[in-house]
């Protein structure tokens, strides 16, 4: 199942915030999307996931997702968003009971994300308990719980710190190698495009217009930290971005 | 990547599920309950549906508002009701602030009084009227003191929890800047618990206007208390449901204040 | 018509013992009616509730959200029961020991004093009102709801006089905080107290069990009257009777103690709880003048005389 | 660099300043507060520098307490309070947590109740009394119907308030997978809101002690209200004070019931 | 002025944190602290400027500072601690009025801070108007007012998203190049690390030790975003992390 943005704009109000945002996100790739702060990156997310309607333009999935999958287009957040009164198993087990799914086939999907997560051992922890960085991989085996067509990612890493951060990029290129999937990835960060992003989406400050897409052709497991090649394309996003994220930065907050 | 291809077959929109979960609250809609509520209380006295016993005519409750205040008797029982609101309350909430401040500041007052408070709150004001006429007589002071006892154990426990509340990184921030300690109580703790305050202040006064009428339980003549009292024991419900109203009033106004003072005070919270 | 169950409200006073003694002794039994007690401790949520419905019969003074109720066509007075006559102990006035040392003997010294009352339009409102138009004085009224309010503001000289019935009145002067300076029949020698009331639907559609109960409580006030005031039976019989009444009033004190508060309170109940019309209609023009009920009302709209004999 | 060189001559300890704001509070100290309390209020009676009429001794507080006990009577009244109390209680509170939670969820439920609830919450209970005999009569009707009015007011604004604050990223993250309406306020909106309900309750289960009062001077045999009422009209300072700790100590269980539920039903918090 | 610690160790109750850390703070450098989540880096950083003390050990200050400073030891901290009630002008006149600098000698030392830390348009701004990087520049220019000798900072950067760390790790840079500071800076990200640091403190996780110390000599001003030589440096600590820091991320967090 393939998405296409065609012609997508909008305003909070008359608060213009994207302009003209055409887009395709192929099957079984992923598509990182960055640019400074306030330029509608989330904003374009919530329409790709349909919790939010843009002022004018379509967003499109073409062909019918995987009949095996309960959840078409699902999301990992930020901020991890676990109940906190639920434990490991009750957060995953929570998409699971509206489609009927309880007892033993809830228990085998369980297992099933949790031992790809490597959090079998936690099954019974609570949220407190857990470290930032299981948080996220929580809510990433919640995500494949419901056997998603489309990831779609809203900066999943940009609350943990950067060890975790790079223990967890490892883990999702595991994943993604033994079994491709398709994700629309939103980031701050240029080492996470690069070392993740099959297709780089440079956005422009707001209102946010595509300025770039930039492809990288290397495989997801022959990226390693500190390779030439990602580094001068880091360097090269780094260059298109400088200007916009300083503008961005140096903006009073509208409240 | 962002050139479009040709559409294939199955292009259908992603459908929407969010929204919902923020409930917006149109004006009109309360104005039109009042107004709703009003006219079936109107009608069923009229018709009779409604017992005379149950409920006044609203437009007799009106009717005596107005003759109270043609009378000019209402401004005579509003004065009194609001001097002894405003002094009560000023009383009690200024020492409950105070109290609230220390409570959140020491651990010795902290250990001393938050039970005491714990073990005042449940007590029913009205039950130690005959003591609050031996204590503080029964001209206006034991009125100030019966409101401002009300509103002082609400806004102790609100104040220090307000005080508690406090981000303890900018008291470290003030700490790591060599701030004197009263520096620190001066400037972080005490607009940082602001907020608190005023939310607790809220709750407070409403409790200072419920506990009017048990004030003038104490030998009052004038007082929109006095009135209802008088009304209720002469089972004059017109004149019981007018003094109710202007209860109501009060407090929706005193509420209405709290809130423009929030939003010129607090203009700095997100 | 026999065991028919009624509801009769009343406050734990000795006032109330007409029908405490129809009670115990099977006199409203003997009429045919099984009696219930409900106890207040004021005297308006009883009006209130006779107008609900909840309580068919009680006995209480004519207070002004009585006449207010009767005006609503939810209460009629049908008898009299308490009230003043000479000769026998009535309500005292009383001035705090403070009041009496600066030389205030009598109600007429009381001139431009505080005067406690529960409520506008309740009888003690009425008691003072009447003694200072008596005196050609004025009063400043101190309306302080509650009778214990009342008693801690005389004890500490807040407010400077007080009436009261005598059974408080006594021991209070007995602790020598308060004094008595005169009696209430000085000034309204019939004054009719209290009265017997009831729902206006009873009075009208009800005339049969109405009837039954004022015949069970008329027996019981007699035997009060005779016991009590009369002695009749001597002594013995008015400790008999205060054993009984101690079961209702005062029940927490120990016996001794609250034997003399009930042989103090003793009053004359009207026999056959004939009522004072003329006592009545003074209270009502006073409730008009005093501007607490509508002017409109009339005697008529608040009792039905015709049960009982009329005095007056 | 982690070897250590030779001490230099002006090496000193870095001062510390860190520490307070955080107070503390031993046990102990709050039951010596009411030791020392009582202690002087029984000292101030025998020696007479407390009138008698100021405060009764506590010892012979406590002596009327242990009559009471022996009588038998503490129970008759205690137990008729309490179901009073919880009965009342749990109407005013069941009925506030769904108008709160409906208030939380829908627009127009918000508009109309909203401002109602607003108007409703300053009128004091005992003014309405003779009403309230007219509407649910003299039998324990009235006493459920006035406790449950007056929790239901603060009941209402805690639940539609701790609903609002639930977290709106848990909501979306419910409806990006698809979860069905009833099932995000099942499981979603009630628990998150669970804390300020019952922090909520707190406060209505002490406005429905003090209630109790009032509601018991409605024809009222037995409880706690009627003997601190009898107390109170004959100046009975020694049983009047039993009747307060009573209900003092009342809502004291109340809210340490509480904190014990939050501590289990809420134990997933930080 | 220099700062030793020597034999520090600290338990809170019974739960040992750090262990027998002796170190030096040499005037005019910056030293960083990396280490796992937990190993206790914001405890010892507590302990240098004074905020707590240490159950054992010594925390020395070595030399008298410079004569004009008003806070020798000054924190910046990662949640920028403003007071959201006070303007930015506000925020540095409070660490200034303690002192009794006020009036015009307040309004020359905020006016240079500001324009140092690029601020000067915003002396008026509340900091809820203000992007993330403004409000730790707001937080580095009041420190930067009371003309610190050594500057304690946790984490400053992360609470940022990674374009404005960048942006703001060049402004600490040039904040150095033009007068030197002293500074111990705690962090998690390793390439932070490497940017910033004259010497890199490696923790091991809880009880946190000195793994080992290693030694930048390349001038600040002349490292760049991708060097070879600070890369091979970054992997180095990466590799020595690694496995405490999958270890530390997979410990459930003790409540
Ligand atoms: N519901 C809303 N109402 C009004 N304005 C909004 C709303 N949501 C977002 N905005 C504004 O739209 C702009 C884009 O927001 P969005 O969250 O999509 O940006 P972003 O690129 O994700 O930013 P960041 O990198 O900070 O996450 C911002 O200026 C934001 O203030
Ligand atoms: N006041 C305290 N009481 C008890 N334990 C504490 C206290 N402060 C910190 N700790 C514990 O001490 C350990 C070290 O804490 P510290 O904050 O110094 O770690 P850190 O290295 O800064 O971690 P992070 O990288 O997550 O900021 C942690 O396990 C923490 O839970
Ligand atoms: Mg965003
Ligand atoms: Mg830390």
């Amino acid at each position: 199942m393939d998405i296409r943005l065609s012609g997508v704009s909008h305003s909070y109000d008359n608060f213009e915030v994207l302009r003209d945002i055409s887009l395709e996100i192929p099957s079984g790739r992923i598509v990182c999307i960055v640019g400074p702060s306030g330029c509608g990156k989330s904003t374009l997310l919530r329409f790709l996931g349909g919790l939010e309607k843009p002022s004018r333009g379509e967003v499109l999935q073409i062909g019918a997702p995987p009949s095996d999958c309960l959840n078409p287009l699902t999301y990992i957040f930020q901020d991890f968003a676990l109940l906190p009164w639920r434990s490991v198993r009750g957060n995953i087990s929570l998409v699971l009971e509206d489609h009927g799914i309880r007892g033993a086939r809830a228990d085998g999907i369980i297992a099933d994300v949790l031992a790809r997560t490597k959090l079998s051992d936690f099954a019974k922890a609570l949220p407190k308990q857990l470290s930032g960085g299981m948080k996220q991989r929580v809510a990433i085996a919640r995500a494949l719980a419901v056997n998603p067509a489309v990831m779609l990612m809203d900066e999943p890493l940009s609350a943990l710190d950067s060890q975790t951060r790079e223990l967890l990029m490892d883990d999702l290129v595991n994943l993604w190698t033994r079994t491709p999937f398709t994700a629309v990835y939103v980031t701050h960060n240029l080492a996470e495009a690069v070392r993740l992003g099959h297709s780089i989406v440079v956005m422009s400050r707001r209102p946010g217009e595509i300025r770039e897409v930039v492809h990288l052709d290397k495989p997801l497991d022959q990226r390693q930290h500190g390779d030439p090649d990602l580094e001068e394309k880091q360097k090269y996003l780094w260059q298109l971005m400088r200007e916009e994220a300083r503008a961005a930065d140096a903006e009073l907050v509208h409240v | 990547m962002s050139d479009l291809h040709s559409p294939s077959t199955a292009a259908r929109q992603v459908t929407f599920r969010g929204g919902g979960f923020a409930p917006s609250s149109p004006r009109w809609i309360g104005v039109a309950v009042f107004v709703v509520l009003l006219s079936l209380a109107e009608l069923g006295t009229r018709q009779g549906w409604i017992s005379p016993l149950t409920l006044p005519r609203p437009s007799d409750v009106l009717l005596t508002f107005q003759e109270l205040y043609a009378s000019g008797l209402l401004w005579a029982h509003l004065s009194v009701s609001l001097t002894r609101l405003l002094v009560g309350a000023a009383l009690g909430a200024s020492l409950g602030v105070a109290t609230g401040v220390l409570i959140g500041l020491f651990s010795y007052v902290r250990a001393g009084l938050v039970p005491l408070t714990a073990a005042l709150f449940p007590i029913p004001k009205i039950a130690l009227l005959p003591l609050f006429v031996i204590w503080f007589g029964i001209d206006e002071g034991s009125k100030y003191a019966l409101i401002a006892f009300g509103t002082f154990t609400p806004t102790v426990v609100a104040t220090y929890g307000a005080v508690d509340n406090v981000d303890r990184s900018l008291i470290r921030m003030g700490q790591s800047f060599n701030l004197s300690w009263f520096s620190i109580v001066r400037k972080i703790v005490l607009p940082g618990a602001m907020p608190g305050i005023l939310s607790g202040l809220r709750i407070s006064l409403a409790i200072a206007i419920i506990l009017l009428v048990a004030a003038e339980m104490l030998g009052a003549e004038y007082g929109i208390g006095a009135y209802i009292l008088e009304a209720g024991s002469l089972y004059d419900l017109e004149r019981l449901f007018a003094g109710v109203t202007i209860l109501s009033l009060l407090g929706i106004t005193m509420s209405t204040i709290i809130g423009q003072i929030e939003r010129r005070v607090l203009s700095w919270r997100q | 018509a026999s065991g028919r169950k009624i509801t009769v409200g009343a406050l734990r006073f000795t006032s109330h013992s007409g029908s405490f003694i129809g009670f115990e002794r099977g006199y409203f039994a003997d009429a045919g009616l099984d009696v219930e007690f409900k106890f207040f401790q004021a005297a308006t949520p009883m009006a209130v509730a006779i107008a609900s419905g909840d309580v068919d019969y009680a006995v209480t003074a004519m207070s002004g959200g009585l006449v207010s109720l009767a005006d609503k066509g939810a209460v009629k007075i049908i008898g009299g029961a308490l009230s003043e006559e000479a000769g026998i102990d009535g309500q005292k006035y009383l001035v705090s020991d403070a009041a009496y040392q600066a030389g205030i003997t009598t109600p007429a010294q009381l001139a431009g004093k505080s005067y406690g009352i529960t409520t506008a339009g309740s009888s003690f409102h009425y008691m003072g009102s009447k003694m200072a138009a008596a005196e050609g004085i004025d009063l400043k009224f101190k309306p302080l709801q509650k009778v214990g309010a009342i008693i801690g503001a005389l004890k500490s000289g807040q407010i400077d006089a007080w009436s009261i019935v005598p059974h408080l009145a006594k021991p209070l002067a007995g602790s020598g905080k308060v004094h008595i300076i005169g009696n209430v029949s000085d000034y309204l020698p019939d004054y009719q107290v209290t009265t017997v009331f009831t729902s206006a639907k009873n009075a009208s559609a009800e005339q049969q069990m109405t009837r039954d109960f004022l015949a069970g409580y008329s027996e019981g006030v007699a035997e009060y009257n005779a016991t009590m005031i009369d002695k009749a039976q001597g002594d013995e019989g008015v400790q008999a009777l205060v054993d009984l009444i101690h079961k209702y009033v005062y029940a927490d004190r120990p016996r001794e103690k609250a034997a003399k508060s009930i042989i103090n309170g003793t009053m004359r109940l009207n026999e056959g709880a004939a009522m004072n019309t003329a006592s009545l209609q003074d209270q009502l023009n006073w409730f008009q003048a005093e501007g607490l009920v509508d002017k409109s009302i009339s005697l008529e709209t608040v009792i039905d005389p015709s049960y009982v004999q009329t005095l007056g």
